[in-house]
């Protein structure tokens, strides 16, 4: 109960953290904090992709397929924000829901492919189809949100709306997670077969996690594109991929605070060292391989580690 | 009526019969064994009844309806749970998120009601089942241990509270003795027995014949794919046949 | 007529360089189970080579292709003693490394090249041959499919007819069996490794003087490696090749006479079919239970 | 000179490495820097790294030796004080988000007066806060230009317009040419902005289009898009692309193109020369000068010491000479320029009065244009090189009048801009 209460004090601690937070930064520090708070949501989804084991490299795109929706929505058909930005989580989970059919015949190495593929082609047919998608230039110009008068051209405003929706779709998230179906999902992963004899449709579960998690980056994808206001395909290629791969792998994967975690110190590194240049993919490959290979559980397997290597003693293994 | 009739079943892997127009049934409350020497077709018979492979041909019926080529889960849903051979677990979860896994039939529940928590009665009734599963099996006191962490008959004990925590009508065990030394195989063929006593029917595929011919009521012997002899253990013991192919002529076990 | 005759030999040119790419990275799966994402990064390695030794620095055009062979399969050795082979259990641990080496490689490449414009390689075999009046196809061109398929074939012999060969292809199948046999799994992988990525590199160098040379040039045949690997089965080398062919004649004539993106969009759409309707591929083993 | 390059990258290197350090350093809630007053910041907000980076690299190399020339000359006089030039720039790499980020942090951190953008995306993610901030922004796209952009002008580059002074002059000069081909990258920005004037420049010019072939980005062997279009057998071909020209020249060259080459820009054509011949890239006309021409000594030509200059970025730059090389510093110039006539350097000023003022534009000429096709007039027109190579040099053969062609078929062009779905008013 007490570490309940712990918990949640650290929770609302770190809320009001970020409230007041934005008010003491430079301001294209207050853009580079929206833009991390959606990526916290983009990283946070896809680890509900993988938690039935099947990584996909098909997140960024599904990010992309939000975008593109709730962009043409609001800028050719006049919808509010407000309601394009639900309709592209649900379109960006139809897509999942229908791509699950030929890409769950498949698991691991192909289903990795599959996935791979599918993005790509769906990607370079924003490229190619300049009616409605505009090509490479993308579609600019899109709305902002209006909310009784509040100006969410300014970052202040835009980030507190950003903070109230990704908070919101964290809290759904983890109950997800922490809920018999969460359970389900692990069962899933870790031992499909047994998971199948005692009733669990395996098929069902990893398209649910797909479905869902895809839905959540789609609201991300219509959360970052109203604030720059222009939506392009290179947004999503493989290279944004790879980063949720390495803020999640970097994090650690096995618990819903590694992802997170895994992202804003990566991101607040990254903005350090932009003065790297050319350099800074390289420190982010070299970063990924070091990690893979002597912390494969991630930043958040640190402290323990630190702690069982002063006590001399073997890390209990525990499970969440 | 029998519980299970497996009618004409055969299958084929490319020029390869596994199975040949095998037959055989299984009876209310029975503990039903299916053995032979490697390779007879135990396994793919196991697979082919828990829906985890389709017979090229033959039917199967459960309960007086076909659920021939449904897939797995539907036919645990229909009540057929079976195990796997050594100790296929969820290893990194605890003994209690084990069972709880297998209680999935009757706590399902979607998105909305796990988000809004309108199912907390029914996960309660779950846990609760899960707890009764543990007990059953004498697995109370390391319910909050990690699988990987369990000795082996403990292994074996939680693979078969998952199986029961999924409330089965009948109950396929993959070789729960296999390795055992004779303590554990005693205190198995306990558990196993006592299983039965729930009203659980059960079928058992086991080398160790100590522990099949102690327990079953009847026996299929399979060989080569084909169905080489079917009866009680003692018929099955004299069967002239079967000492031949597989008992290899041995006067005991 | 003669525009269907010049796709013909521009699709079957073309193929040798995705079999070359291919067929590595289907060699380095099948024997060590990584999907090599950097495979693409490593024939830019093998362009940028040629680049700097003969464009740059006058080195002769064939040493330079020899040297760049040499360079990528060191390279190649390196990634699977460091990070391959301590992720052995982990799949997606080769992967993730291989991700890592892609920006590592494409970092060196920016480094040694400057940012700047693509590099140009001038062709060192000059002039075109004419064939009947209408088909053209430029010695450069015709030296690099030379290579190319010299090469496979010498891969093939070595696969089939030789014991190391052999022994590849046993640890391909099945890992554990062949180590039963005596076979050293680990000095398989280093072969695999270092044959997959000497292809990738010649690939690379072959095509240097022909396109665009950058640091992310890669991209493009990381793609075209994968549809290949897919449509002609994961673990068949033969497939590769059959595919590669296919598929470069499918791409160019779609490109030919209607758009590349549409080649490319329907080659991947092409892909994700196959995976549903035959994930082993036209040639790959159906997989067994 | 690669060992060079690797010399300065590794210098840049370490040099930026400490820098990053300092960065961590100092991180968190660092007041604004403020500079001595005595300094005016201009912005450049460009693609320093990845594909993009030759559009934008070159441009800052440029900068800084005009602003040190101007800065060694003890700075200009702008409104009765003497002002140093400083250039502040960030690397958005292309990426809308990093060019939002860079374009508030040039503006609102190092303070600057006006931000030098390339174009495209990148300049559509940061318009609507730049117009509302108003922040004088520069583009060399003019099809950034949008009716509310009260902010961006398009000062130099006159992408794509420019391509209609070629074909005024291939067509005076080779009238038996009458069938062309056009080849060209599929995006929005660059490719069919390009695309659309060609078809509308030879239609005016009475030369039939006979294949237009639009390919992605994706493409590594243009063997058959070549193939494909030369089975048309055209007399023209036409590259509206300024990406692939190495590639396409080359395959032009094996597949036996005999006809008359015209493109965007000709970059890097000493290369182009070394993988094909002289003999064969001889006679391509395009529309970049190289800056030691002889012809930009001529009047009317606003750019000091063309010759000059070039030495001096050849000198520091020997391979990095691209189209854009000239561009910015020439749109900084101009800026100088304006600020110094309007006795101030401050945004709001500087903007109004290119709003209401006529300009002189770098190759002569110079009208406001672009309210036709989309929506303000904020892209500066005027006279435009076509240039051809003459014995393996690039070689400016006259100057054509932009304007006036605008002024009589405009709508033509707006016809094909709207044809290929490109924006419009």
């Amino acid at each position: 109960m007490l570490a309940k209460h712990r918990t949640l004090m650290t929770i609302v601690l770190i809320l009001a953290g970020l409230l007041i937070l934005p008010h003491y930064l430079k301001y294209h520090q207050q853009d580079f904090l929206i833009f991390l708070v959606v990526n916290v949501l983009v990283v946070a989804s896809y680890r509900l992709v993988t938690l039935t084991g099947e990584w996909s490299l098909i997140h960024a795109v599904m990010m992309g397929i939000g975008a593109y929706t709730s962009g043409m929505l609001t800028k050719f058909l006049d919808f509010s924000f407000w309601i394009s930005l639900p309709l592209a989580g649900v379109v960006a989970g139809l897509t999942a829901a229908l791509l699950s059919f030929p890409l769950f015949r498949t698991t691991q190495f192909y289903f990795l492919i599959g996935s791979f593929a599918a993005g790509e082609a769906i990607r370079l047919s924003w490229i190619h189809f300049i009616r409605p998608f505009g090509g490479t230039s993308g579609i600019s110009a899109l709305p902002s949100p209006e909310l009784l008068g509040i100006d969410f051209l300014e970052p202040i405003p835009y980030f507190y709306l950003t903070l109230a929706i990704v908070t919101a779709c964290l809290v759904i998230l983890y109950r997800i997670e922490k809920s018999r179906i969460g359970l389900t999902l692990h069962a899933v992963h870790w031992q499909a077969p047994l998971a199948e004899s005692v009733g669990i449709n395996t098929w069902n579960y990893r398209t649910l996690a797909f479905t869902t998690g895809s839905m959540f980056v789609g609201i991300a994808g219509a959360l970052k594109v109203h604030y720059i206001g222009t939506v392009t395909p290179n947004q999503y290629g493989i290279g944004f991929m790879v980063f949720i791969l390495i803020w999640l792998i970097v994090g650690g994967y096995k618990t819903f605070y590694g992802a997170i975690l895994g992202v804003i110190i990566l991101s607040i590194l990254d903005e350090m060292f932009r003065e790297l240049e050319v350099i800074r993919p390289a420190v982010y490959g070299a970063v990924l391989i070091l990690f893979i290979l002597y912390l494969p559980d991630g930043l958040e397997s640190l402290p323990q580690k630190i702690a069982s290597r002063i006590k001399g003693a073997s890390p209990k293994g525990s499970h969440s | 009526m029998s519980m299970l009739q497996v009618k004409n079943v055969s299958k084929q892997f490319g020029g390869l019969a596994a199975l040949d127009n095998v037959n055989f049934s299984v009876e209310k409350e029975h503990i039903h064994g299916l053995i032979g020497p490697n390779g007879a077709g135990k396994s793919t018979m196991f697979k082919i009844i828990s829906g985890f492979s389709s017979p090229t041909a033959g039917s199967i019926i459960f309960n007086d309806s076909s659920i021939t080529g449904l897939k797995s889960s539907r036919i645990a849903e229909a009540g057929i749970i079976r195990t796997f051979q050594q100790t296929t677990l969820f290893h990194e979860m605890t003994v209690f998120e084990n069972v709880l896994i297998g209680t999935h039939n009757s706590s399902r529940t979607n998105i909305l009601s796990a988000l809004i928590g309108s199912d907390r009665k029914r996960q309660q009734s779950a846990k609760n089942h899960a707890m009764e599963a543990i007990r059953f099996m004498g697995l109370e006191d390391r319910m909050h241990q990690i699988a990987s962490e369990l000795p082996l008959g403990s292994k074996r004990a939680l693979v078969i509270a998952v199986a029961l925590s999924a409330k089965p009508r009948l109950l396929l065990l993959d070789e729960p003795f296999a390795g055992m030394n004779p303590e554990e195989t005693n205190t198995m063929m306990a558990l196993t027995e006592k299983v039965r006593q729930s009203g659980i029917t059960i079928i058992l595929v086991e080398h160790d014949m100590k522990a099949v011919m102690g327990l079953c009521d009847r026996l299929t012997v399979l060989n080569f794919g084909k169905v080489l002899a079917q009866g009680t253990p003692k018929e099955v013991r004299n069967n002239p046949e079967v000492i031949n192919a597989y008992l290899g002529g041995g006067k005991s076990t | 007529m003669e525009l269907l005759v010049q796709t013909m030999v521009n699709g079957i040119i073309q193929s040798g360089f995705y079999a070359l790419a291919a067929v590595g990275l289907v060699l380095i799966f099948g024997v060590m189970k990584v999907v090599n994402f950097a495979h693409g990064e490593l024939t830019m390695v093998g362009a940028y080579s040629v680049w700097f030794l003969h464009a740059q620095n006058d080195m002769p055009f064939l040493l330079t292709v020899v040297t760049a062979v040499v360079l990528v399969a060191m390279i190649g050795l390196l990634m699977e003693r460091f990070l391959f082979r301590p992720m052995t259990d982990s799949p997606l641990g080769g992967l993730i490394c291989s991700i890592g080496v892609l920006f590592v490689l494409q970092v060196a490449a920016t480094l040694v090249g400057g940012e700047g414009p693509s590099k140009q390689v001038p062709p060192p075999y000059e002039g075109t041959l004419v064939l009947f009046d209408m088909l053209r196809i430029p010695y450069q061109r015709l030296f690099s499919f030379a290579v190319a398929a010299t090469t496979l074939g010498l891969l093939w012999y070595f696969l089939t007819r030789m014991r190391i060969g052999w022994a590849l292809r046993a640890v391909a199948q099945d890992r554990e069996a062949a180590s039963l046999q005596g076979i050293n799994s680990n000095r398989m992988s280093m072969i695999a490794m270092g044959v997959g990525a000497a292809m990738a590199g010649l690939a690379g160098a072959l095509m240097a003087p022909l396109t665009n040379i950058n640091p992310h040039m890669g991209h493009n045949v990381i793609i075209t490696a994968f549809i290949v690997t897919i449509v002609g089965g994961v673990g068949s080398l033969p497939g590769a090749v059959i595919a590669s062919v296919l598929y470069a004649l499918f791409h160019t004539f779609v490109t030919t006479y209607f758009s590349g993106t549409i080649a490319t969009i329907s080659g991947l759409v092409i892909m994700v079919l196959i995976l549903i309707v035959r994930p082993s591929g036209i040639l790959g083993k159906r997989v067994t239970e | 000179m690669t060992n060079r390059t690797i010399d300065n990258n590794r210098r840049k290197f370490l040099k930026q490495a400490g820098a990053g350090m300092a960065a961590v350093a100092g991180a968190g809630m660092v007041p604004l820097r403020s500079y001595a007053d005595d300094t005016l910041v201009v912005g450049m907000n460009i693609p320093m790294t990845g594909d993009y980076a030759p559009w934008g690299l070159p441009g800052l190399y440029d900068c800084e030796i005009i602003a040190n020339n101007i800065n060694a000359a003890g700075g200009v006089e702008i409104g009765g004080k003497s002002y140093q030039i400083r250039v502040a720039a960030y690397d958005h790499a292309y990426d809308t988000e990093k060019a939002l980020q860079g374009f508030k942090k040039l503006v609102l951190e190092d303070d600057a007066k006006m931000v030098m953008m390339l174009g495209g995306s990148t300049v559509a993610s940061v318009l609507p806060w730049a117009t509302r901030k108003k922040v004088l922004t520069t583009t060399l796209l003019p099809s950034d230009i949008t009716p509310d952009s009260d902010y961006l002008f398009a000062t130099c580059e006159s992408h794509p317009l420019y391509n209609v002074t070629g074909v005024v002059w291939l067509a005076q000069n080779y009238p038996e040419a009458k069938k062309a081909v056009i080849v060209t990258n599929n995006d929005a920005e660059y490719g069919l902005q390009s695309a659309a004037t060609y078809k509308a420049a030879f239609e005016v010019a009475g030369i039939e289009v006979v294949d237009v072939n639009l390919h992605g980005f994706d493409v590594t062997d243009f063997a058959p898009i070549v193939s494909s279009v030369l089975a048309k057998n055209p007399d023209i071909f036409c590259m509206a692309t300024s990406f692939y020209v190495t590639p396409l020249m080359e395959q032009l060259y094996h597949q036996g193109f005999d006809g008359k080459i015209i493109s965007c820009t000709l970059d890097y054509y000493e290369e182009i020369i070394a993988k094909t011949s002289e003999e064969f890239v001889n006679g391509t006309i395009y529309q970049f000068p190289d800056f030691d021409d002889p012809m930009l000594n001529n009047e009317g030509i606003h750019f000091p010491d063309p010759g000059g200059f070039d030495a001096a970025f050849r000198k520091d730059h020997p391979n990095d000479w691209s189209a854009v090389a000239w561009e910015y510093p020439a749109i900084l110039l101009n800026w100088i320029e304006n600020a110094q006539r309007v006795g101030s350097g401050e945004s709001e000023d500087v903007a109004k009065y290119l709003r209401n003022n006529s300009q002189n534009f770098v190759f002569g000429g110079g009208d406001w244009w672009g309210s036709q096709l989309w929506g303000l007039d904020h892209a500066l027109v005027g006279r435009w090189p076509v240039v051809v190579i003459e014995n393996g040099k690039a070689r400016i053969q006259e100057y054509g009048d932009l304007s006036a062609w605008l002024a009589d078929h405009t709508e033509v062009l707006v016809r094909h801009m709207k044809e290929l779905g490109l924006r419009t008013v």
